[in-house]
């Protein structure tokens, strides 16, 4: 056989160091594969488990992808529960505002318009450099350069300018004034001469944790930074492997290979079973939706929304769809929110709903549709493909659709496909924060949103409702603010642009028995991952074990 | 699965022969025109597409961010013509600029030096494997004609061949990883570790190189088969069992080894399918190679990225398909009789 | 003496190559499969199984049974229902495509082969080049690029599948045609005075034919297992469309959680499918005047 | 007469006397051979039935006799060779016996041994010489490796060297080919490996099947001696099958006809049987009856490769006066085959109107590439093709259809001669159609009288006729298109002796009738010698 040879030329064909031997040892591989014996792979696997478990101060985290970028200013720790970088304050588990690089929460001047900060002194990058007032001013700058694209500049649309009074103070100044102003000042501070820091590796923070590896689309390490101003964490090293693929998640997690991962509900099932493992069910803000177009011939019709709104049950919904995994949503803002109002809720009743309908002339046909004038109650709804929970919640509105006569077909796109047709089709959305009422109704509400981007999707277009959003966004008093809102979600019951389902729960299994203090009643944003779940507060995590 | 119409004997897969030299320099000279449209086609594909650079350098950020902003990303970016890019692209290209991959989030170059090895260690491996595996189950098959084991492995084979790559490769994580337990559903490495161990890498290569092996094995095994038949049918078969050659070394020596020659020759044809077996494989098992990274690169629109991987295989089939012509006038025998 | 003492040679049957004669000579594929396909075939054009099921959760993940031959998949819809009609789409896009490759490798084949002996065969060799060229890339991923460019739909994996194919279609009746310019049969009809229409609708179309039909047929499976490929990698059909790729594309998950069915069964008759066409195309082998 | 004689005294040799030879005093004394006795074949005809090859074959071939069976192609030759070797295709139907009887050993049936017995003969008993040697090596192992191998089935280890190195030696198997492939082996090189092989194990018997094919005059000559020092020096019995005469003539001390299955001629001096073979070609051309031009036996020159073969006079090559006059004429051809490799260069040869021309060559000589430049289907790389002395340019299509009927050109392979998806009806219609003439089924019927055909085949589809009824059919074709110059590849290679006896008369009688100039171009000397006015030798 000449074999050999030609396999030989293959590697020549491409000088690489690596490619021989690797090769060669995959050969030789196949070969004790071969004679591998079954017995021993598996316990070979649980000492895997036990060997992880039994290293408390390390954990090894599967989450889901990877986050886009690591660098504050372009996103990353957007609530300032960032592990490497810190914010002046962050927004704890009853989402109320602590200092955390500033000494205390930030003091607003009587206009509203001032907000001065403290720094906190004796604070280091990890990097070595002092913490002052410049890195912030660099920081903010940073993000609200238009260049960088930063979503945070979407929070700091109030911000006029920053500057710092002296090393360790910086005063905001806004151009009217924002009572939720404090929640944005969550933004992770980088050094002045680092905020447009790429890779991970250039990303320097002040946080507990501090860069140890990385590889793109497959792990994070984080080690504890030794001289970090605040207590030292009891979990010293962190691995996050960031796996798309939910069932990678739960069938490496089964296999030991990893300590806690985020994992799909449908997988919960063989771990909530299993004493070795602990189950975190997390409440969140992250709704699920469908956006109706005003501009469709069905979609934007009253009865029809309202058809919708009441006719579809959305605890069979949680029940089916999200498998249980998720609670009703009746508007954007969640019910732990204070600006929340139930005017939204509504009963489900599809009798109701097929009245609406009949009133409004839409009469079922021979194929159990209903028409009006020609017109078929049906329209098309888009979700992005690959998300099979969106998909699920399409296939549900589908199919209880159905039963009040509105055909609906679901579409899976991409979302390049998706957007030049928001105007005409419906989608299911996702979004959602508990933290800032403003973020979540303003860019998908307010007509000046209209098609920009994926803000406001279904062109929703009311004075009413933008005089209500822009009274929220300058509200000063709290009491004021949360009236505001109560129209906003008036407006958002009668004019029904969107029907509000479910929000969707984020599910969690841990290994048992390690770690204790990470299951906290938090309510979560849309974006999770790195930063949410049980390792949110990694920091304050115990080694139960010992 | 491009085997199906190629199940057959180099003659017929290479019916006209140049010479060598005229070869060499034919396609040689091929390769960069080849390499020069590909890449051309694909930017003006990317032209008239949904292709939304924006979108694609922002990936997820895109739905999270500020309306206005990324409008104002959009009107800021230019979108030039297909061939000013395509010149760009090369230009840096030729400079070892490969630019910078949004999938990946670093430099392309650095990317394929990480993955290529990966793929080129899995590719090889499983090409022994089928090789091997094809000769034996060929041969078996072969020197039986007729039989029941014929019977029996040509249906085998067929099958084996109907079957994609991907399903394998899943019922085999089913079995394997899932059900028993034994191996791991993915990756090439424990995340734990993070250095590369060689028993661990084995234990993850196990499943792929085994699947990937048997997604090639049909072809070469059916081309041994009939090889072998048709060695088998022929004269010098008669010949020496005249002469009194026992039968089992007659089976060997006379009618199997004359079919490794076309096995051997054709090796690098399969260049093609080995690639697209390994995209598929290293997509179901997540291992970190290139073919992985195409996928990636193609769902993300990560066309730096994309493009290069393109003039790779291109590069890498080209190759193949030179190397099995050179290896067929190397190596066969009768190939100076052929004309007469 | 006539028909008495005849006797067969002992142990004749025995001899190395005694099989050699009778066995078939590619495939090794017996008769049953024919019938086999034929029935599988029927039923799929026969358009069993619902595309457009409604979800109900409430029977997610019901293994198979007697009601639910594959069981039910996430969102509790029957599986042997979706494969069916995935299968039936899968069908469609390899007829669809491996048709459109066809006639482009027949046009182009053609060309070549009728145009090799005029004109010192430059149009021959330039299209050649061209084959050659589409055939230096790895199929597949040609095919990725195409779909990801063109955005995955129905219309852009039967083009990816069809640019990629036509090659082999090219490759063969250009053969055809050049093999058989040498024949007895043909060079009688051109010493008989025919002229090149008359040779051309006479004999080689029939024969060149004879061999498309069969190479399009065997094509299909090819082009099903492309189209499966890409969806599976979620370059394909969309994820509602159901399609043999896609349904086994969405089990990935259940398969991990320990569900195999909706994986496993779909995938062998995505399997049966393929191998079906091919067989019934081994079938259709005609004679072949290509080099012997 | 000369010749007769020859073989005559040739006939009544006695062993003993073969001591004379340079031999010296033989190691061997002339006890058993092969006796094959009422030996019968058929062969499975592949549609479930059989055919019989051979009805009733008798023969000796006692150990140091050189015994010829001679025969036309087809005859069953190689078969009753196959029959002895137990190389007859699987489902072979046999009757009789082929004894080999050996001074101690009880006979043994070569035909019908029974399985173990065969297990212990093969390799040890027989030696085939197989039609074309390097053929029959296998392509990819080298010669020594052939020859170790076969050394390895006689000889224990310790002697393997040793015998091969002698074997080597014995038949001039030079030391440096020991590394090379069959196909890095001349002809003649192949020829002495293979001998090689097949004596290697001192077999007593030597089976060797058309000796002389594609080998020229001194070849052939070399090899017909070889084969009788195998019989007179080292005392094998020695059986040669062949349709050669003049190696029968040359080599044979017996010969044995065989025709229509049976063998005949066995006890008749080897004279007589080759006259009457002779006498059979003869009556296989009508021309030859009239007596005009016909050969002697034996005559010196024509075997030489001389000037001439029969009586016309001519050169080799043709002369540059060929080119003019009457006739379908190639000047000065050089004739390539496939993608360029040389086949022959000056070729020059005209076919004149009435007059039979044969072109006697090798198989492998270029005949069929001569052929088809002069149907003008082959574009020869220099030289011209004239019709009447105007030279014609282009081939196929380029050349006007009129012109291209005027010459009809019957290939050698039937099988591809007639479209098989077409009834042989509608190909024997198609020069008429093209000629604008409407045809019908007596118009059929008639041409297929014509080759002694019976009018039901005008239904049926090329792959339900036999070989020989095809070619009878092709020919008619060629018949009915009326050409000037009619030119035949092989017309009887693939047939048996009838078919081409009724070949040569339908071509004769249509010469007859349309004085039509006539090539035949063959490897089969006595068909082309008895049947033509002109014979070219190349």
């Amino acid at each position: 056989m000449r074999l050999p040879s030609c396999y030989r030329r293959v590697m020549r064909m491409f000088r690489n160091r690596y490619s021989a031997p690797l090769s060669s040892l995959l050969l030789v591989g196949l070969v004790l594969a071969g004679c591998t014996d079954p017995t021993t792979s598996p316990s070979g696997e649980r000492e895997g488990a036990a060997a992880t478990s039994s290293r408390a101060t390390e954990v090894v985290v599967a989450t889901g992808g990877e986050p886009d970028s690591f660098n504050p200013v372009l996103g990353y720790a957007r609530w300032g529960d960032g592990k490497i970088v810190e914010g002046l304050v962050r927004l704890g588990v009853d989402l109320e505002p602590e200092p955390v690089l500033a000494e205390e929460l930030p003091e607003v001047a009587d206009d509203g318009l001032t907000y001065t900060v403290t720094l906190r002194e004796g604070v280091t990058f990890h990097d070595g450099q002092e913490l002052d007032a410049e890195d912030v001013v660099a920081t903010y700058e940073a993000a609200l350069d238009p260049e960088n694209g930063s979503p945070v500049a979407a929070d700091l649309t109030a911000l006029e300018s920053v500057e710092a009074v002296d090393g360790r103070t910086v005063r905001f100044t806004l151009a009217h004034p924002q009572s939720a102003f404090v929640t944005t000042t969550t933004l992770g501070i980088l050094p002045a001469d680092q905020v447009d820091a790429t890779s991970p590796e250039d990303v320097v923070g002040t946080g507990p944790y501090q860069v140890e590896g990385y590889r793109a689309g497959e792990r994070l390490v984080l080690t504890a930074s030794p001289d970090y101003w605040g207590e030292q964490p009891e979990v010293t090293r962190a691995t996050f492997l960031f796996v798309d693929d939910d069932a990678a998640r739960a069938a490496r997690l089964a296999s030991g290979e990893v300590d806690a991962a985020l994992l799909p509900t449908q997988a919960l099932g063989r771990f909530e079973d299993d004493g070795a493992y602990d189950v975190i069910r997390r409440d969140t803000a992250d709704f699920r939706a469908l956006v109706l177009p005003e501009e469709g011939e069905v979609t934007g019709d009253p009865a029809i929304r309202t058809a919708l709104q009441t006719g579809l049950d959305r605890q069979a919904l949680v029940d089916g769809a999200l498998a249980g995994a998720g609670r009703p949503a009746y508007g954007p803002i969640p019910p732990e929110a204070p600006e929340y109002s139930d005017v939204v809720e509504v009963e489900a009743n599809p009798r109701t709903a097929e009245q609406r309908l009949e009133e409004a002339g839409w009469v079922e046909g021979a194929d159990g549709v209903r028409a009006r004038d020609g017109q078929r109650a049906a329209f098309t709804l888009m979700y992005p493909a690959g998300d099979t929970l969106r998909q699920n919640v399409a296939l549900e509105v589908q199919a209880q659709a159905a039963e009040l006569g509105i055909e609906v077909e679901p579409e899976g796109l991409s979302w390049e496909a998706i957007e030049p047709r928001m105007s005409s089709d419906a989608l299911v959305y996702g979004s959602g924060n508990p933290y800032n009422a403003d973020l979540s109704t303003y860019p998908l509400f307010h007509s000046s949103r209209a098609f920009q981007g994926f803000d406001n999707p279904g062109g929703y277009d009311s004075a009413e409702m933008d005089a209500a959003l822009e009274a929220g966004r300058a509200a000063q008093e709290d009491s004021e603010r949360v009236e505001a809102y109560a129209t906003v979600q008036e407006q958002l019951a009668q004019d029904l642009p969107w029907v509000f389902l479910a929000y969707v729960e984020h599910d969690y299994v841990i290994e048992a028995d390690t770690w204790a203090g990470y299951d906290v009643p938090l309510v979560e944003p849309h974006e999770h991952g790195l930063q949410g779940g049980p390792w949110w507060n990694l920091p304050s995590w115990t080694t139960a074990g010992g | 699965m491009d085997d199906r119409r190629r199940v057959r004997l180099p003659t017929r897969l290479h019916p006209a022969r140049p010479p060598l030299t005229g070869l060499l320099v034919g396609r040689l000279l091929l390769l960069p025109v080849l390499v020069a449209v590909v890449t051309l086609v694909m930017f003006a594909l990317a032209q008239r597409t949904p292709f939304d650079p924006v979108l694609a350098t922002l990936g997820e950020r895109a739905l999270t961010m500020d309306g206005p902003t990324l409008e104002a990303m959009r009107d800021r970016a230019s979108d030039t013509g297909a061939v000013q890019q395509w010149a760009a692209w090369w230009g840096n290209a030729l400079q070892g600029d490969l630019g910078v991959s949004s999938s990946q989030r670093s430099p392309v170059s650095t990317v394929i030096a990480q993955r290529l090895p990966w793929t080129l260690g899995l590719m090889s491996a499983a090409l022994v494997l089928a090789v091997l595996g094809g000769v034996l189950v060929g041969g078996l098959a072969g020197t039986r004609p007729g039989s029941w084991a014929d019977r029996a492995v040509g249906g085998g084979l067929l099958a084996t061949q109907a079957a994609p790559p991907f399903w394998v490769g899943l019922v085999a994580v089913w079995v394997f990883a899932v059900w028993l337990g034994w191996l791991p559903t993915g990756g090439a490495t424990s995340p734990g570790s993070g250095s590369v161990e060689a028993l661990d890498v084995l234990r993850h290569a196990v499943l792929p190189v085994l699947v990937l092996a048997l997604s090639q094995l049909p072809w070469f095994g059916l081309v041994v088969r009939d090889a072998t038949r048709d060695a088998l049918a022929g004269v010098p078969v008669r010949a020496g069992w005249a002469r009194g050659i026992p039968t089992a070394r007659l089976l060997r020596q006379h009618a199997v080894r004359p079919a490794l020659l076309p096995l051997v020759t054709v090796l690098g044809v399969r260049v093609p399918e080995l690639i697209t077996g390994a995209v598929l494989v290293e997509t179901v098992f997540s291992w970190p190679g290139v073919a992985s990274a195409t996928v990636d690169s193609a769902l993300r629109l990560d066309f730096p990225l994309l493009a290069a991987l393109t003039v790779l295989t291109t590069v890498l089939v080209v190759l193949g398909n030179l190397a099995a012509d050179v290896a067929y006038r190397v190596v066969d025998p009768r190939v100076g009789r052929r004309d007469g | 003496m006539t028909a008495e003492g005849w006797r067969e040679v002992a142990g004749a049957r025995s001899r190395p190559w005694a099989g050699t004669r009778h066995a078939v000579a590619r495939g090794g594929s017996g008769p049953w499969w024919v019938a086999l396909g034929g029935v599988v075939v029927v039923v799929l054009l026969l358009g069993a199984g619902a595309a457009d099921q409604r979800a109900d959760f409430e029977q997610a993940f019901l293994p198979p049974s007697a009601e639910h031959p594959f069981g039910t998949d996430q969102a509790g819809r029957d599986l042997l229902a979706r494969s069916l009609a995935g299968a039936r789409v899968s069908l469609l896009v390899g007829l669809v495509a491996a048709l459109v490759s066809s006639v482009v490798g027949v046009v182009v084949g053609g060309l070549a082969g009728s145009l090799a002996s005029r004109a010192g065969g430059v149009v021959d060799g330039v299209l050649m080049r061209v084959v050659d060229a589409v055939n230096a890339l790895p199929h597949l991923v040609l095919g990725i690029v195409i779909v990801a460019l063109l955005g995955p739909s129905l219309g852009s994996v039967i083009l990816s599948v069809a640019l990629t194919h036509w090659t082999t279609t090219a490759r063969l009746v250009r053969a055809e045609l050049l093999a058989l310019e040498g024949v007895g049969f043909v060079e009688a009809a051109v010493g008989a005075g025919a002229g090149r229409w008359w040779v051309l609708s006479r004999h080689l179309l029939a024969h060149v034919m004879g061999r498309v039909v069969l190479a399009t047929v065997l094509m299909v499976p090819h082009a099903i297992m492309h189209e499966s490929a890409l969806s599976f990698l979620g370059l394909g059909l969309p994820d509602d469309q159901a399609s043999l790729g896609t349904i086994i594309e969405q089990s990935r998950t259940a398969v991990l959680a320990g569900h195999w069915w909706p994986a496993v069964l779909p995938g062998l008759l995505l399997v049966a499918l393929s191998l079906v066409v091919f067989v019934l195309g081994e079938r259709l082998r005609p004679v072949s005047w290509g080099r012997s | 007469m000369s010749g007769h004689g020859y073989a005559e005294s040739r006939d009544v040799v006695l062993p003993a006397s073969q001591t004379a030879g340079p031999g010296g005093t033989p190691d061997w004394r002339p006890v058993g051979g092969l006796r094959v006795e009422g030996l019968g074949v058929a062969l499975p005809d592949g549609r479930g039935g059989h055919q019989t090859v051979l009805e009733q074959v008798d023969l000796r071939v006692p150990r140091g006799r050189l015994v010829v069976l001679l025969g036309p192609s087809g005859a069953g030759k190689s078969t009753l060779l196959a029959a002895l070797l137990g190389l007859l295709p699987t489902g072979s139907l046999v009757r009789g016996h082929g004894w080999w009887e050996d001074e101690e050993a009880e006979p043994v049936d070569l035909v019908d041994p029974g399985a173990p017995a065969r297990e212990r003969l093969r390799g040890r008993v027989a030696a085939w010489l197989p039609q074309a040697p390097v053929g029959a090596l296998t392509p990819v192992l080298t010669v020594g490796h052939h020859l170790t191998e076969k050394a390895r089935v006689h000889v224990p280890a310790g002697q393997v060297q040793a015998s091969v190195r002698s074997a080597m030696r014995r038949h001039d198997v030079e030391p440096q080919w020991w590394r090379r492939l069959p196909s890095q082996l001349s002809g003649g090189q192949a020829q002495r490996v293979s001998n090689a092989l097949a004596l290697l194990g001192d077999p007593g018997l030597v089976l060797a099947d058309e000796p002389t094919t594609g080998l020229d005059r001194p070849r052939a000559r070399a090899a017909a001696a070889g084969l009788t020092a195998l019989a007179h020096d080292e005392g094998r019995a020695v059986l040669v099958v062949t349709h050669d005469l003049r190696l029968a003539e040359e080599a044979a001390d017996a010969v044995v006809e065989i025709d229509g299955g049976r063998s005949r001629g066995a006890d008749v001096p080897v004279g007589e049987v080759i006259a009457r073979a002779r006498r059979a070609t003869h009556r296989l051309a009508p021309h030859a009856t009239t007596g005009q031009r016909l050969t002697a036996p034996g005559e010196g020159p024509a075997v030489g490769g001389g000037p001439a073969t029969g009586g016309a006079p001519h050169t080799p090559g043709g002369g540059p006066d060929e080119g003019q006059g009457p006739g379908l004429a190639g000047v000065d051809l050089t004739l390539r085959r496939g993608r360029g490799t040389l086949v022959r260069s000056g070729v020059t040869l005209r076919v004149r109107p009435d007059r039979t021309t044969g072109l006697m060559a090798p198989s492998g000589a270029g005949k069929t590439t001569l052929l088809r430049a002069l149907a003008l289907l082959h574009r020869p790389s220099a030289g011209q093709v004239r019709l009447d002395g105007r030279p014609v340019h282009g081939t196929g299509y380029a050349v006007p259809a009129a012109l291209r009927r005027r010459i009809a050109f019957v290939p050698q392979d039937p099988r591809q001669g007639v479209d098989p998806r077409w009834t042989l009806g509608r190909s024997l219609l198609e020069p008429s159609r093209l000629a604008g003439r409407a045809g019908d089924d007596t118009t059929v019927a008639r041409m297929l009288d014509r080759v002694g055909l019976a009018p039901e085949l005008a239904g049926r589809r090329p792959d339900e006729v036999s070989g020989g009824q095809l070619q009878r059919v092709v020919l008619a074709r060629a018949l009915t298109l009326g050409a000037d110059f009619l030119l035949l590849d092989e017309p009887t290679s693939m047939v048996d002796a009838a078919t081409a006896r009724a070949v040569v008369r339908a071509v004769h009688e249509h010469q007859h009738a349309t004085g039509c100039g006539v090539l035949v171009a063959s490897h089969d000397e006595e068909l082309l010698r008895t049947w033509c006015d002109v014979v070219v030798e190349w």
